[in-house]
């Protein structure tokens, strides 16, 4: 059976899957408390935006596959702290319906320098989107249906 | 699941469009992910799809696989469509 | 005399040079509240770390040149919003005497999609680094010392 | 400050090697910032830097600007060390 943490003696991947809300001030405090070395903290947030393949999108609804996600991005998390200098790394996903402007993804990085910093965190949400099993749904009033996954995604994964 | 078996789990479009979750199969020695989705294809309707070359994504044991991956008794073997989170 | 802000029909360039601490939770906040086609928010905070050209260093001066650093900021905020979906941006950077730890810079960016936040930050942070008028002395308990330039910044700027 | 003079400031190292916040000069016709650096840098003592290929920035009325830059009357002008913020 899969396990589901890995362990890196560089950062200790962080990783939830969640129904619930975030904070991102309480993540990029944790992020903040990683020592002296850090001079560097990258985040990025995804938040439901208002116009997806359709305009009459009211919200999203989103599918994991339980376990091998956690497995997944902790992977992620390992491989970037093999390229670059990751203190701390911090995953969040959230799963089911998710109304419009609601934050579906944090990646936060803590790292000495801002340069491994960004790439880290960059990295990480690119290979997310093309290997981390989820599946997004667009919801209108209409009916909903699932999202295609796009080629310019899968050619920035690529492109690390 | 028996030791000759292996579960097959299938997610998202592919998981509404079969309508099945997962279902127990056969395991004989020496198949793989691709003779697994083809063995499947052969129920038909929906099933068709498995095999006309649509991008289906495999994991085995909960990580990524490719078609000519082994697919042994035991294993959780997953279908499902490109991913689309983040 | 130099303007203190520049117009830009896509992004208000929003800059503060400031001696207190800031509240990235708070800058996070006001960027989420940035209109329903925001679907990304790329941050990056810069700390005081403990090593810096020497090991012994117990903080940093930052001196700047006032008016002309906000001038150089905000002109960076639109030609990034001119390359990138840039919805909002915020840079605020410290001046004074910084011990370890410190909060020194933070760079905020919404956009519509990922690879635009995530470039646009970068940019900004990069090319801050490079042309904004700020000094840095690090602080020993033997004395103080100015921090050089390094060519890694020059280069990562040139990159751009 | 006259309509003939321009006012300088120096920032960091330079202001503390120099002594000098800032101080007024004449502003002759077809005045480059190279020039100024030059007429400054015979005052000698560690004005002598400036004039020696050591690394100085050049800002005209708040803006980067070049050694061939022309400095007019009325013109701020500042220089300072490569900048190192962030």
């Amino acid at each position: 059976m899969p396990k589901n943490s890995s362990a890196c003696s560089k950062a200790v991947p962080s990783v939830s899957i969640q129904n619930m809300d975030f904070d991102a001030a309480q993540e990029y405090a944790q992020l903040r408390d990683s020592g002296a070395g850090t001079g560097a903290i990258a985040t990025f947030t995804g938040l439901v935006r208002d116009s997806g393949d359709r305009q009459d999108v009211t919200g999203l609804f989103l599918e994991h596959y339980p376990g091998m996600t956690e497995q997944v991005i902790s992977d992620l998390i390992v491989q970037a702290a093999q390229r670059w200098d990751v203190r701390k790394a911090r995953v969040i996903h959230r799963i089911g319906r998710l109304p419009l402007q609601s934050q579906i993804v944090f990646v936060g990085v803590c790292s000495a320098h801002r340069g491994d910093a960004f790439a880290a965190c960059e990295f990480i949400m690119d290979a997310l989107k093309t290997s981390a099993p989820f599946w997004k749904k667009e919801l209108t009033d209409a009916g909903e249906h699932w999202v295609e996954q796009k080629a310019s995604d899968v050619a920035r994964t690529e492109g690390w | 699941m028996s030791e000759q078996s292996l579960n097959v789990r299938f997610f998202a479009r592919l998981r509404e469009e079969l309508g099945t979750e997962h279902l127990t199969m056969p395991a004989p020695a020496g198949q793989t992910a691709a003779d697994l989705l083809a063995t499947l294809a052969k129920r038909g309707g929906p099933w068709a799809q498995l095999n006309t070359g649509q991008p289906v994504m495999i994991a085995i044991n909960q990580a990524m696989a490719k078609p000519q991956s082994a697919v042994s008794a035991g294993d959780e073997v997953a279908f499902f469509p490109p991913v689309t989170g983040g």
